[in-house]
């Protein structure tokens, strides 16, 4: 018997725990030479912002050990270009669509909340709060509860969608911040974004980015990943979507044992464009392996 | 969007120079549907160092044989394994990707300027002009002798490149752009320029083309994670090449790695 | 001309810039039958507490990519038995010694700091800052910046010793931490202590590690950590020691660039034993071929 | 601590039982000073994947040929990338390391049980009794026949090992510590015990020697980090062997690989 890969997460019914994350996997429709995109839990597509944004000056990435730096800047087409030429065509692919965006300021993320909202195809939002607030002098809405809050409030009431909160691994404590999203009316959580991170060009004496400082992903990050949605299933109510690291259906396990309910795959899309599929494919071979019926029977079962 | 991920066999992975190797896949995705100019992005261990994937212009592209032929220069820890990967073993290729050289530019004497590892990528296209009737000069450049790569093969094409070295170890003593620049002072005018290598020398073959009026395609390189559009790491500043529309990212594996020469914007890039 | 690798860390005079972090070099003595240690620039023992410690109970170490987790729990002989059994021979060697000593209240921090003033052979003191504070519910004293401010007041007034302060990465700002050290009497700063991270095997259903959580460390947190000391430095006035997954001299090179005025090199000495005067090699090279005279002229010389 | 961190060169590498190699591997520092209990830590990349070394027990001393053999088994990607490697090319090795069996346990009737990868150590082991005048019985236990390591080794030195396998596909189906109990209830009562396997069996082990007041040496493994006792990673908790002294933990690199029976508590170990 095939084994049961669905998750529920807050109503939101996926056939697998597997999705891809924001700004590794384009608008889905790059990987349409690879695989059929339908047959994932849900894809999430690259940030949006109100208008486009052109996003940084290059060198945007480099390598790190077992990881990667980025400082893309969040460049994307903007909201009305992806609603008028992405939507229709992935509206046609049968994975649920989650939209990620991002503002400068609490308006912007309303104003884009609002005009996602309804919107037919579109399964849930993603707000990414690792962004700079503008008005706060530039610190980002996701290092300091109250602002964060503040803002999931106000975003809670401007859609009906299935609201999902991105967190960002740079705070002192994740529980803190789980706990205030999820009170100000997260539905879910996803974690973790990229940790900040720096390299340096020792012969040149310059940063490899030319944002200096740029965001890290990859393997390297996963055990922050596990340990951070250890501690926020254990905080709160909500479903947790685990991301960080992953390249294997054992790695995607770590996050469910640990207590999401589903996971992102993110640079893993860059090193083999079927990883998602391939680890929708792995979570299958171990189920049956190891006898389990059912893959929502793992999530949160660490022992000790 | 014309290109495969999949498993191919190394047929040969040999020194050609020092710390030059040449490598031939088995992949018939990629010869099936490459054009001169493309890159194939390969992975070089199946395990996590390096994490990602390493991106390398086709050198000939044999639909017969069902292979292709790369040549790269070990410069760091992702060649290097490469270079130890023994003959037979598979190895997995994405590819081919990026957009090509345009092999119809004006005229049918266009001009080849390549520098380093810039020169495999520019034999495909020597021959793929051949093919289209056009007699192209090729003028190929290094720091020493020791890298002046391909030659044999492009006299097999018939095709006797010009040579520079810095050091001047073989052929002209200075740079590839010294003798593009004195050919056109004599008056030898090519229909259109093509060029790959350093990024100074890439830059200044377009500078040198642009302020004659003639037609330049320019290949560019750039630290890339996916190779094939989602990661948007590769940009480099463009501006559209009648130079009309506002500046903007435009990515080296999608957009390029070929670019016409009035595109780039070289301060921001 | 052999380059000048010297550097001077608030009075503290170095022959080159690299020290072992502590927890990976046990008592130093260790190293002796792979080299001799008075060639480094200064040895760090492993953390010391007033009363021996027995620490966590195995599995305590996991590989992780490019990486790995430790929960050793801060195991060690104690003050008085390091000052009795290892300090005499330690004495011997032509390297200045740095002691790192940890508490679990203020009280102990402060007798571990009077009972090493005045130990003779002892250079400076370092404060590790990452435990649990007993008093405030096993928060960590790093990881609150008022907690932390007092805690290096009282030290400070208990030696007359230079005392390093080790900061914790686990936190939303490392300048604000920084700041606050510097204040509180701080001559140098060291920084990073390991990050917080877990590890699952998916069959046993368990942590790898007893303890649930150990401490990341190796190449894969390097960029996190030399982000940290960039811009650390950029807001205190004191000297940092920069640390985490350095492995090479261009490495240790990342970190003098965004402002560490030294280094020190952990778990590189598992990997391999001679990895520090490897690394002191390693940057006379670079220095000699690239035409430097003075190591101290890389400090902070970041472009850009 | 006399051991050293230097080159050492395959001599051979070859596959002896499904996932199963003995690598021969010239280092004059490991053979000139290793005694049989001992292990040693190799890196398996010069890379960074996996990050650290890994450790094996000594299955032949060679000092003639300065040479030491050990045998692993492919369970991951450090063991694969052993398999991997090719003879004649260099690998970092690190040791001889811990403390090795005591060959003067009392009398001269050893007995040395064996299971799976713990099979190798116990050779040397065996070769070091028979050179002191002892006759050791060797049992040597696996899942299946295949797992059953070293057979040849040990008859060519005039030992028949006694067999136990899981499945039954060779020798008694079930495990080693069953013939070991039948031995002792039928008064074969050997003078020492010896063991190397995987944990549970080891546990079991020194509880019959014990309960019968057999002196037993038994060889652990532990997850490890530096090999040479300065990461404290590796440690089980033990007692001092005369049960007085309080309980505490022990590294495995260090004050092991081999224990007396007695010092390990195996609860919290
Ligand atoms: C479209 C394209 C085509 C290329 N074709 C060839 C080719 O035909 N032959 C060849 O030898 N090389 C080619 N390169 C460059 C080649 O990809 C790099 O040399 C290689 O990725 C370095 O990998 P490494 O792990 O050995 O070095 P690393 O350790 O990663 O880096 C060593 C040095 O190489 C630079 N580098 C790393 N990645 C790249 C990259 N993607 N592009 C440029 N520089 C890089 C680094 O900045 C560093 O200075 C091409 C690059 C691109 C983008
Ligand atoms: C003192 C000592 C002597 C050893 N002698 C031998 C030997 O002679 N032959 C042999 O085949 N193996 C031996 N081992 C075990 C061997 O070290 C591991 O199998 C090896 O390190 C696994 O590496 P890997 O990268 O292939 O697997 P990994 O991917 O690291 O792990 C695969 C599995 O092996 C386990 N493992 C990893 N490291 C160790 C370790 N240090 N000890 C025990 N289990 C581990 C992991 O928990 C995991 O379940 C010995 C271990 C020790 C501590
Ligand atoms: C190139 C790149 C671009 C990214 N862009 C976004 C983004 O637009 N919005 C967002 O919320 N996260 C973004 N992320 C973060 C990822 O979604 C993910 O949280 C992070 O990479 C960790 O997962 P991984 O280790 O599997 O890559 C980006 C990551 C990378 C590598
Ligand atoms: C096994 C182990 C034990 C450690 N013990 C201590 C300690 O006792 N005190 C301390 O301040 N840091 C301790 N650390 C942290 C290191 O000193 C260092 O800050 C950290 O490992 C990052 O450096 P690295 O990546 O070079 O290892 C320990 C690290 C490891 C891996
Ligand atoms: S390399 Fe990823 S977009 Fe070009
Ligand atoms: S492995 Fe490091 S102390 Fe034993």
């Amino acid at each position: 018997m095939r084994p049961d890969l669905s998750v529920n997460l807050a109503g939101l019914e996926l056939k697998n725990p597997v999705m891809t994350a924001s700004g590794t996997f384009g608008y889905g429709l790059e990987f349409d030479p690879f695989f059929d995109i339908g047959q994932l839990g849900a894809i999430v597509v690259k940030g949006l912002s109100l208008k486009p944004k052109a996003g940084n000056p290059p060198p945007r990435i480099v390598e790190t050990p077992a990881g990667m730096l980025n400082a893309i800047g969040l460049q994307n087409v903007g909201v009305d270009v992806f609603l008028n030429e992405k939507m229709p065509e992935l509206r046609e692919k049968k994975a649920p669509v989650i939209v990620n965006f991002f503002g400068n300021t609490e308006e912007e993320y309303v104003a884009l909340a609002e005009k996602l909202d309804g919107v037919d195809g579109i399964a849930a939002l993603e707000a990414n709060i690792s962004c700079p607030n503008v008005k706060a002098g530039g610190i980002a809405f996701g290092t300091d509860a109250s602002v964060a809050s503040t803002l999931i409030g106000k975003i809670r009431k401007s859609t009906s969608l299935p609201l999902i909160v991105k967190l960002s691994p740079n705070v002192t404590d994740i529980k803190v911040m789980a706990r205030a999203v999820e009170e100000a009316g997260a539905d879910i959580l996803s974690m973790i974004n990229t940790l900040t991170g720096m390299s340096i060009d020792v012969r040149t004496r310059r940063s490899n980015l030319a944002n200096m400082t740029g965001g890290l992903s990859g393997p390297a990050i996963r055990p922050v990943a596990v340990r951070m949605v250890w501690e926020a299933a254990k905080s709160v109510n909500i479903p947790i979507i685990g991301i960080g690291g992953i390249v294997s259906a054992e790695d995607a396990l770590e996050f469910i044992l640990a207590g999401a309910s589903a996971v992102q795959i993110g640079t893993a899309s860059f090193i083999s464009p079927t990883a998602a599929i391939d680890i929708v494919k792995g979570l299958e071979r171990f189920l049956a392996d190891e006898g389990i019926s059912r893959l929502s029977d793992m999530i949160g079962a660490l022992e000790g | 969007m014309d290109y495969t991920q999949g498993r191919g066999r190394i047929l040969a992975n040999v020194e050609v120079a020092p710390d030059h190797y040449r490598m031939e896949i088995e992949a018939p995705f990629v010869p099936e549907r490459a054009l001169p100019g493309q890159f194939v992005m390969v992975k070089v261990t199946d395990g996590l160092a390096p994490v990602l994937r390493r991106p390398f212009g086709i050198y000939t592209i044999n639909e017969a044989r069902g292979s292709f032929e790369m040549i790269y220069r070990v410069v760091g820890e992702g060649t290097r394994l490469l270079s130890e990967m023994a003959d037979g073993v598979d190895i997995d290729v994405l590819g081919p990707l990026g957009n090509g050289f345009n092999l119809d530019l004006a005229g049918d004497q266009p001009l080849i300027v390549a520098g380093g590892v810039g020169v495999p990528p520019l034999f495909s296209l020597a021959q793929g002009l051949i093919g289209k009737g056009k007699k192209p000069v090729v003028i190929i450049g290094g720091r020493t002798a020791d890298d002046l790569l391909s030659l044999d093969a492009f006299r097999a094409i018939g095709i006797e490149p010009l040579l520079a070295t810095e050091d001047g170890s073989s052929g002209y003593k200075g740079y590839v752009t010294a003798i593009m620049e004195e050919r056109l002072d004599d008056g030898k005018i090519p229909s259109a320029v093509y060029s790959c290598g350093p990024k100074l020398m890439l830059r200044r073959v377009g500078e040198i083309a642009m302020s004659r009026g003639i037609p330049c395609e320019l290949s560019l390189e750039a630290i890339m994670a996916c190779g094939f559009g989602v990661c948007l790491g590769c940009v480099v500043k463009t501006c559209s090449s009648d130079g009309s529309s506002e500046h903007d990212f435009s990515r080296v594996c999608c957009e390029g790695p070929v670019f016409d020469a009035k595109e780039i914007i070289w301060d921001e890039a």
